[in-house]
């Protein structure tokens, strides 16, 4: 029974907490220009690591706000909380990963 | 294989039972093999079965990282069924529980498979709706399906609360054959069969990686060194996303905690199968006396085999409105399973962007009903390259053309 | 918190009847103990203003507005609340950018035009909740045993103190709770689910003595 | 007093006697007794029968561990199954039978099995019971008649279970010696305590100890700190309570047993109470279990763990026996010797170890033990109790025993195979354990969750050394609250103790001079009839991992989950694989600790607490009109409003008529109802539902379908342009919380540019919906102030108004296709213009409808209801509101609907259907064939091939301002089926011809509702 530490509202249970799925997928900037199974990636592909996810959690009893969080989907210890629109923490990334999240990062910003 | 049966057992009941031999051997690996199946579980081990006795391929190794029948067919509810809504999944099921019906006999391994009915319960005016059409759905699918009235449903099982509840019970759909099995003896009985027509089942042996020419698979990379193939089937179902990674293509799929848990042993007293999605829980009472009682998945991806307590607790005050009599009765263990889910709540048993990789995956909840016809029709495509007509609607690509089928869809609450 | 008078849960305001959705509950599940002897007091606080208040708290610009609008210092430190003795507002926190503002009765009108005059050109909004929700006192000296028996929040006198209110789970329902003193704290409840919680409030405080006011 | 009762010492209430009832037989215990020790006193050893071989089963253990002692505790309601008489307080008028005997346990019918035990090994029944094909259930019957133990009670449970939260800032588990010195060193050190401990008094093995403590008895040192607790405010003791399970992030459930220690008559309130703890910092002191012995015939009633024996003795002032034999492997058990030989028993020692050496072994000889070194119990004769103890002296090796047998008589066995920890909540959220070869046990290593194992539960067997690390336990967890705390013990426990340093060797298995499979069977599973021969047996069958082994002997799998033999099981199967036991591993711990009431796991919510009740404002009014209710989702709507000689289809042809001929009400306050405020908000809608909505002009209404990211419909309903950025969305009933959480997840986490805010005004608007030609006339009666002339007042717009004195908002939507006002009223205010809307309708007939005449009219004007003519996989096309698919705005699931299958003709759609004859109402749910032909083969069901169908009805009703029946069908391609006829079947079987038709069947061009 995980104790989830709010950006806001700080640890409460995880009975007032409802988790909806992986965290970063970026919805394409125009889906028109993808082909059918590139939308099926955005749409329907998870990673479903074994490991370390970052995942989506709302404070459906509370503040009813979302945020993220990285969870080790085996020994399901939190190692991080954090914001929507802040980036996967840094001390998490391997180095390929926060490579790859720079450039991610920079797509991400909208014009 | 030696034969079982009683007489076998008197003659080694005179020689102590020290002349029984092994059911299964544990060979070293060889290095070349036609097919490889990665997991023995249930529907790893039904693939190879059918293999051999329908394809005449016994040039085959299943490899299992753990003990064999370790994941989620030794930790489900045992329930069988078939009465599932789109024609599909009813076709599917159906050929399953066929292969049921006849499996004890095949594997000469009883596989207590008791056929003693399973119960959907219907709480609403929009789940009596559901009832109905699926039960509809079911007889034209060749499915054996009734609807029971509330007053059927209390001769059958007089210790249910039907009427003063929060939830009152407005009828069921009632699929006579449907019912529990063993479900170690199904892995088991497989395993003994299998090892009989010479594959080879290869325990605590991990695969590590897939070897591939291009984009053709040609082995496996694992803890035992490597072993080719020209054929690989990948049936790992919570595990489906970190092999699919590691064979370079992404999948549809979520690996979610499945909770259970089961009482102390007791006279019989529930002899029929009895499921209620509305209160999320379901019970039935094992051969030893336990009630064995199934709860709903947990929301967040978890690999840890356990879930949240509030699952378990939600499941308990189901079982305790529904039953009251069961409220001094004491729960002995929990536990859970890792079962991968798919956005349609259907199996994927297909190929995969990888030639000659072929997976089995997806059956979420629903997986121990579907050892039998997951394991034929998962042989008919590895012997012949091509999904059978029972499983070519559950391809990889449905979610790209968008031909899904939802088993969960239809019970939207309504107005 | 208590920002009114009690008046029963059926009154008449210019000639139309107002109806609490307690109006059947308090009645049919009475207390079992008097007022002396009762480890729990509950009481319906029917018909106050409340209205939802959004907008931007790092905007000054806002946060002045609804100073001049209510009264009340918006509480931008999470799960707490301010009062105003005079006016009996209060305006508790719910979310970074959400608001309760709960008032007597009788001001909705002039609070909901004030703030909307005040928000101008703002990204803000407020909107008229008053008739979705009603409150409920929990005094005694039971009251946190009882709040404890549905509500995982730690609602220990250490750690739930006057000015401390937070939005969660009690029993199988989301409520607005909040501490007044060591023995009085309340609920904010949505108005469907009232009835519901007030059986269960009387159902779980029966071992404690409870008395309904 | 029975001769088994000591005359003095123990810690019962020697002037408080209870009597009690086993199998029939009156007996008497004190209070302070468990079951187990007042029916030893009374020399009762026998309890009940073992699982498959029906042997006599006794009293082993002393608590959680003991998988023999189970009763059936009490009878008609309040009877529980199951119950361990070792964990069971005594209380007047108990009364507790046999289970899994017939007619008695001194005589049980199924005994027979022990002699066909030759026939029965593990796994039998996977080899046989399976000739002729089909004969399985025949088997099972008899199987299933002859499989459990305790019985169900037949009538409900009058008892009342809660769950409560708790937070803690220091959770100690057990209050032994090392428990209670973890909580006085966290109390020392100003923390916040819950102190949590399975007995009703503290001090665990404490209350048997005969050693000092700080110059004090051990009992008088436990009540010694119990009063330094009890004195402390930060602290909270719970008794009679047992931490059943460990969860994540240091979750713990604890189950309070509040009553029943008492007589049924003195029970009051809640019987059980679960606990819900969230730790900051978790102390486990749970303590040890004992391991037994392995030998012939081992399971013999009068066969006890050697520590339950020093128990009964020194706690309960019992002698389970005269004459004993105690069979060690270690030095501890020796303290239980000298409790023997101190209530006046003879007392033969048999250790295993030739080179046995420690001071205890003295002091026990001192006191007239005779020791055997090098000897061990080969085998055990008696048959409802232990007569005799088969001796002999291991060969030098170890490994055999020489021929020659010491017979001696006995009437107790007391067997010590050395200790485990209980690291059953250390290993529930996946803690690591650790092999200790010297202590010949797994202790606790690694965890994921702040946590730390103290005493005997961590492998530290010694007193003293327990009460040590458990204060430094309880200082540690303290101190990573409150770095700068401190405490002090006060005393330093007898540092060099003579009891100190114990030793232990292996003897998992006693050897024999034959194999284990032609010696007599040695039990490693007492409930289960798990022997040493059937892990052999697992093992030459293939079964190697101890999963598999657990699973093929049903070793551990009883209601003690193999507290006490399991670790002989892995070790008898190291040894048969050629393996170190490290090696083998353990089987998993999972909760439950020891089991649990599903009461006390469901607590209070039950009955109508069970899930909320939601009511709309006109609750009572409906109740008291006679209606019939419906759940709607947490919603009760009513359902039809029959009168005396009504059934439901009278009431909804008299209300479906009405509507259409004068007026009716229908309450729709339970759709959810969204305000959406802010500059983006017209763009918002956009982006949410398929049509677009910037045109939309304030005071007016538009229909929209809202799709999820896949493509499908997720929800529909009205959305109002309240004014400039200000709108008001309504879902559906059942869809509303989901609306709310989809349209707020793509604000939040998608669009955060976009300055668009959502509230939930679902309850605080109540809906009074008057429909029908008659419906303008009434509500105009009562509102003065707005202009009901169509032009100013059209189809598909809003108007603030006072209506009976309320200030409103009146729509001019219609679900129903008549005539429609919808009076929106602030809540409280409802039942006031409910009742002001009735009185002003009565000249017209006015006549509340429920929600069953609601599904007719709109069925009849062919609106789609969301979940019953969707069911997740309809796109908007398929439901034919295509046109409504705008191609100039990006909106969620517009990508999605492009995919090929959901734009595939063959897909099904939805279409009006009706019957041939004119007469027939479908049943929902019935099915359209794809070849009318196929209507023959329904006769035999099941049917040996699947038929093909093209789809189903989804709404069918009869309509009286229509004269037929009418029915909303999806069926595949069905937009251009119109005209076509079709054979439906339902699931009775039934089978008749409908036309395919238009969705709409009354008032076509909708000029009623304008």
């Amino acid at each position: 029974m995980y104790e989830i530490d709010c950006p806001w509202c700080g640890l409460r249970d995880e009975s007032e907490f409802h988790c909806t799925g992986e965290a970063h997928i970026i919805r394409p900037e125009d889906p028109y220009a993808l082909d059918d199974a590139q939308w099926t990636d955005y749409l329907h592909h998870r990673s479903n690591p074994k490991g370390l996810h970052f995942e989506q959690w709302q404070h459906s009893s509370g503040c009813r706000k979302w945020f993220n969080v990285a969870r080790d989907t085996v020994t399901y210890e939190i190692k991080a909380v954090y914001k929507v629109d802040e980036p996967k923490p840094a001390f998490l990334l391997t180095d390929d990963q926060s490579a790859n999240q720079a450039t991610v990062e920079s797509s991400e910003v909208k014009a | 294989m030696q034969n079982f049966s009683i007489f076998s057992l008197l003659r080694n009941s005179m020689t102590y039972h020290e002349n029984w031999q092994q059911h299964w051997r544990s060979p070293v690996p060889k290095k070349q093999y036609d097919v490889i199946i990665v997991g023995a579980g249930g529907h790893g081990l039904a693939t190879a079965y059918y293999l051999g006795k329908v394809h005449g391929i016994t040039n085959v190794a299943v490899i299992e990282k753990g003990w064999l029948g370790g994941g989620n067919t030794g930790r489900n509810t045992t329930i069988v069924r078939s009465n599932y809504l789109w024609d599909e999944s009813a076709h599917l099921y159906e050929k399953s529980l066929k292969l049921w019906e006849g499996l004890t006999k095949d594997i000469n391994y009883n596989v207590m498979f008791s056929q003693r009915g399973v119960m959907n319960l219907a709480h609403s005016l929009g789940d009596m709706r559901e009832v109905q059409r699926r039960v509809t759905a079911n007889n034209l699918n060749g499915v054996d399906a009734v609807i029971l009235t509330p007053e059927e449903i209390s001769q059958r099982v007089p210790f249910m609360k039907i009427n003063n509840t929060r939830y009152p019970v407005m009828g069921a759909s009632f699929q006579p054959r449907g019912g529990v099995a063993r479900h170690d003896a199904v892995a088991w009985g497989y395993a003994r069969a299998c090892d009989a027509m010479g594959i080879d089942i290869i325990q605590n042996c991990e695969v590590l990686n897939f070897l591939k020419d291009g984009d053709t698979v040609t082995g496996v990379e694992t803890t035992k060194g490597q072993i080719m193939a020209s054929k690989v089937g990948i049936v790992t179902a919570g595990h489906s996303g970190v092999m699919a990674e590691k064979a370079g293509f992404r999948l549809p799929i979520e690996s979610h905690p499945l909770q259970a848990l089961v009482s102390e042993p007791l006279k019989p007293l529930v002899d029929t199968v009895i499921m209620s999605n509305a209160v999320h829980a379901y019970v039935s009472q094992s051969d030893k006396g336990e009630l064995v009682i199934g709860a709903g998945i947990d929301s967040y991806v978890g690999y840890g085999q356990r879930g949240s307590f509030q699952v378990i607790e939600h499941t308990m005050e189901a079982i305790c409105e529904l039953y009251p009599i069961f409220r001094r009765v004491r729960m002995m263990r929990q536990w859970g399973g890792i079962v991968d889910t798919a956005p349609d709540a259907c199996p994927i048993i297909s190929k995969t962007p990888v030639r000659n990789l072929f997976i089995n995956c997806g059956w979420g909840t629903g997986g121990f009903k579907a050892t039998t016809g997951s394991g034929w029709v998962f042989a008919h495509t590895l012997a012949t390259g091509e999904p059978h007509d029972l499983n070519a609607a559950f391809s990889l690509d449905r979610f790209v053309t968008g031909k899904l089928i939802d088993e969960h869809g239809a019970a939207g609450v309504a107005h | 918190m208590s920002s009114q008078t009690q008046t029963n849960s059926k009154a008449v305001f210019d000639d139309v009847t107002w109806e609490s959705p307690l109006v059947e509950a308090v009645a049919a599940y009475q207390g079992n103990a008097t007022e002396e002897a009762a480890g729990v007091i509950l009481q319906e606080l029917p018909f106050s203003t409340y209205l939802n208040i959004r907008g931007d708290a790092e905007d000054s610009k806002f946060l002045t507005a609804v100073k001049k609008a209510c009264g009340v210092e918006v509480p931008t430190k999470p799960n707490t609340y301010n009062y105003d003795e005079k006016t009996g507002h209060v305006i508790s926190w719910l979310s970074p950018d959400e608001w309760l503002l709960i008032a007597p009765r009788e001001s909705v009108a002039k609070l909901e035009a004030a703030l909307r005059k005040g928000f101008g050109g703002l990204h803000a909004a407020v909107t008229d909740n008053s008739h979705g929700y009603t409150a409920i006192t929990i005094n005694g000296k039971n009251a946190r045993e009882l709040l404890a028996k549905g509500t995982p929040v730690d609602v220990s006198v250490e750690h739930f103190t006057t000015g401390d209110c937070a939005q969660s789970l009690l029993a199988k329902t989301n409520v607005l709770m909040w501490a007044e003193t060591d023995s009085q704290l309340g609920v904010v409840v949505r108005r469907s689910f009232a009835d519901y919680l007030w059986q269960w409030l009387i159902h779980s405080a029966q071992d404690f003595g409870v008395h309904v006011r | 007093m029975s001769q088994y009762r000591l005359p003095q010492g123990g810690i019962v209430n020697r002037d408080a006697p209870l009597s009690f009832q086993f199998n029939g037989k009156t007996l008497s215990g004190f209070a302070g007794d468990t079951l187990a020790s007042a029916l030893l006193a009374n020399g009762q050893h026998l309890i009940g029968r073992s699982f498959k071989y029906h042997r006599p089963r006794g009293i082993i253990g002393q608590g959680a561990e003991d998988p023999n002692a189970l009763v059936q505790l009490g009878e008609g309601s309040r009877t529980i199954p199951n119950v361990r008489a070792t964990q069971t307080e005594l209380y007047s008028g108990l009364v507790a039978n046999s289970v899994n005997c017939w007619p008695s346990v001194d005589f049980d019918v199924m005994a027979v099995n022990q002699y066909a035990s030759r026939l029965l090994p593990a796994g039998f029944y996977y080899k046989t019971f399976k000739w002729p094909a089909k004969a399985w259930h025949f088997y099972e019957e008899r199987i299933r008649a002859s499989a459990g133990l305790g019985t169900i009670p037949n009538e409900p449970d009058p008892d009342r279970y809660e769950h409560v939260h708790k937070h803690a800032e220091v959770m100690v588990v057990g209050a032994g010696a090392a428990g209670l010195a973890a909580a006085l060193a966290a109390s020392r050190a100003g923390a916040q305590i819950l102190l949590v401990d399975d007995q009703a008094e503290l001090g665990g093995g404490l209350l048997a100890e005969q050693r000092q403590i700080n110059s004090m008895s051990a009992y008088d040192w436990a009540k010694s700190v119990e009063a330094e607790l009890r004195d402390n405010p930060k602290v909270q003791i719970l008794t009679r309570s047992t931490a059943i399970g460990y969860y994540d992030h240091n979750f713990l459930t604890v189950v309070e047993r509040r009553h029943d220690h008492l007589s049924e008559s003195d029970r009051e309130g809640v019987r059980e109470r679960l606990w819900k703890v969230r730790a900051r910092e978790v102390v486990l002191a749970q303590g040890a279990f004992e391991r037994p012995m392995i030998y012939g015939y081992n399971d013999l009633p009068g066969t006890l763990l050697a520590g339950a024996v020093e128990t009964y003795i020194n706690r309960y002032a019992v002698k389970p026996g005269n004459k004993a034999v105690l069979f060690t492997n270690n030095d501890n058990a020796y303290s239980s010797a000298m409790a023997m030989l101190s209530a006046g028993m003879e007392v033969q020692v048999v250790d295993s170890r030739a080179d046995a050496e420690h001071p205890l072994i003295a002091q026990a000889t001192a006191q007239g033990a005779d020791v055997l070194k090098g000897y061990v119990v080969t085998k055990a004769k008696g048959g409802k109790h232990v007569k005799e103890a088969v001796i002999q002296q291991l060969t030098p090796d170890g490994r055999g025993v020489v021929q020659d047998k010491q017979q001696q008589e006995v009437d107790l066995i007391a067997v010590s195979g050395g200790w485990n920890p209980a690291v059953h909540l250390h290993s529930h959220t996946g803690g690591k354990n650790r092999w200790d070869d010297e202590k010949l046990c797994f202790v606790p290593d690694s965890s994921p969750q702040r946590q730390v194992s103290v005493g005997s539960c961590n492998g530290s067997f010694d007193l003293y050394e327990s009460i040590n690390e458990g204060f430094a336990g309880g200082l540690s967890a303290a101190q990573k609250l409150n770095s700068t705390a401190t405490a002090e013990l006060g005393f330093i426990p007898a540092a060099e103790s003579e009891t100190a340093d114990m030793r232990v060797s292996a003897m998992w298995l006693v050897p024999q001079n034959t194999t284990p499979e032609r010696s007599p069977k040695a039990f490693v599973d007492y409930q289960n009839d798990t022997s040493a021969a059937d892990i052999r047996l697992a093992v030459r069958e293939g079964f190697h991992s101890v999963e598999h082994v657990k699973r093929y002997t049903a070793m551990g799998f009883g209601t003690d989950q193999g507290k006490m033999g399991n670790i002989n099981g892995m070790a008898i199967l190291a040894e048969a694989l050629g393996q170190s036991i490290p090696e083998t591993g353990t089987t998993t711990f999972r909760p439950l600790y020891t089991p649990t009431s599903m009461g006390a796991m469901a607590g209070s919510n039950l009955d109508d607490l069970f899930d909320p009740i939601r009511k709309t404002p006109m609750h009572a009014w409906h109740t008291s009109m006679g209606a019939t209710w419906e759940d709607v989702g947490q919603w009760k709507r009513a359902w039809y409003y029959p009168d005396a000689s009504e059934d439901m289809h009278a009431a909804t042809k008299r209300e479906s008529t009405i509507i259409h001929s004068n007026v009716a009400v229908l309450d729709a306050s339970t759709l959810g109802k969204i305000d959406i405020q802010g500059p983006d908000a017209a763009e918002f809608l956009n982006r949410v539902y398929i049509n677009g909505f910037k045109l939309l002009k304030p005071g007016r209404c538009r229909y929209g379908i809202m799709l999820n990211d896949a493509g499908f419909i997720m929800d529909d309903g009205v959305t109002t342009c309240l004014g400039e950025n200000h709108y008001l969305m309504t879902t559906t009933t059942g869809g509303a919380a989901a609306v709310l959480n989809h349209l707020e997840l793509w604000l939040q986490t998608e669009w955060p540019e976009l300055k668009v805010y959502l509230t939930s005004v679902t309850d605080h608007w109540a809906t009074i919906s008057v429909n029908g030609p008659d419906s303008r006339k009434i509500v105009e009666s009562l509102c003065s102030d707005v202009d009901f002339d169509s032009e100013a007042f059209p189809f598909m717009s809003f108007q603030d108004g006072t209506v009976a004195g309320a200030p409103c908002r009146i729509m001019r939507i219609s679900f129903s296709g008549e005539l429609t006002y919808e009076i929106n009223v602030p809540a409280h205010m409802a039942r006031h213009v409910w009742s002001a809307v009735f009185k002003a309708g009565e000249a017209y007939q006015i006549t509340p409808y429920g929600t069953e005449t609601m599904h007719i009219v709109r069925a009849e004007k062919g609106f789609i209801i969301v979940g019953q003519e969707t069911d997740g996989s309809m796109t908007a096309h398929d439901v034919g509101y295509g046109g409504m698919f705008s191609s100039k705005k990006e909106f969620i699931g517009k990508r999605s609907a492009q995919r090929v299958h959901l734009k595939s003709p063959e897909r099904k759609q939805l279409v009006g259907m009706k019957p041939v004859d004119g007469k027939t109402v479908a049943m929902e749910g019935a099915h359209i064939l794809t070849n009318a032909a196929d209507v023959a083969l329904l006769t035999s069901l099941p049917l040996k091939e699947p038929i093909k169908m093209d789809g189903h009805i989804t709404s069918s009703y009869y309509s009286p301002v229509m004269g037929h029946p009418i029915a909303l069908a999806v069926v595949k391609g069905g937009q251009q089926r119109h005209g076509e006829k079709v054979m439906v079947s339902d699931h009775l079987g039934n089978v008749c011809e409908m036309e395919i038709c238009a969705t709409t069947f009354y008032d076509l061009e909708g000029a009623k509702q304008r």
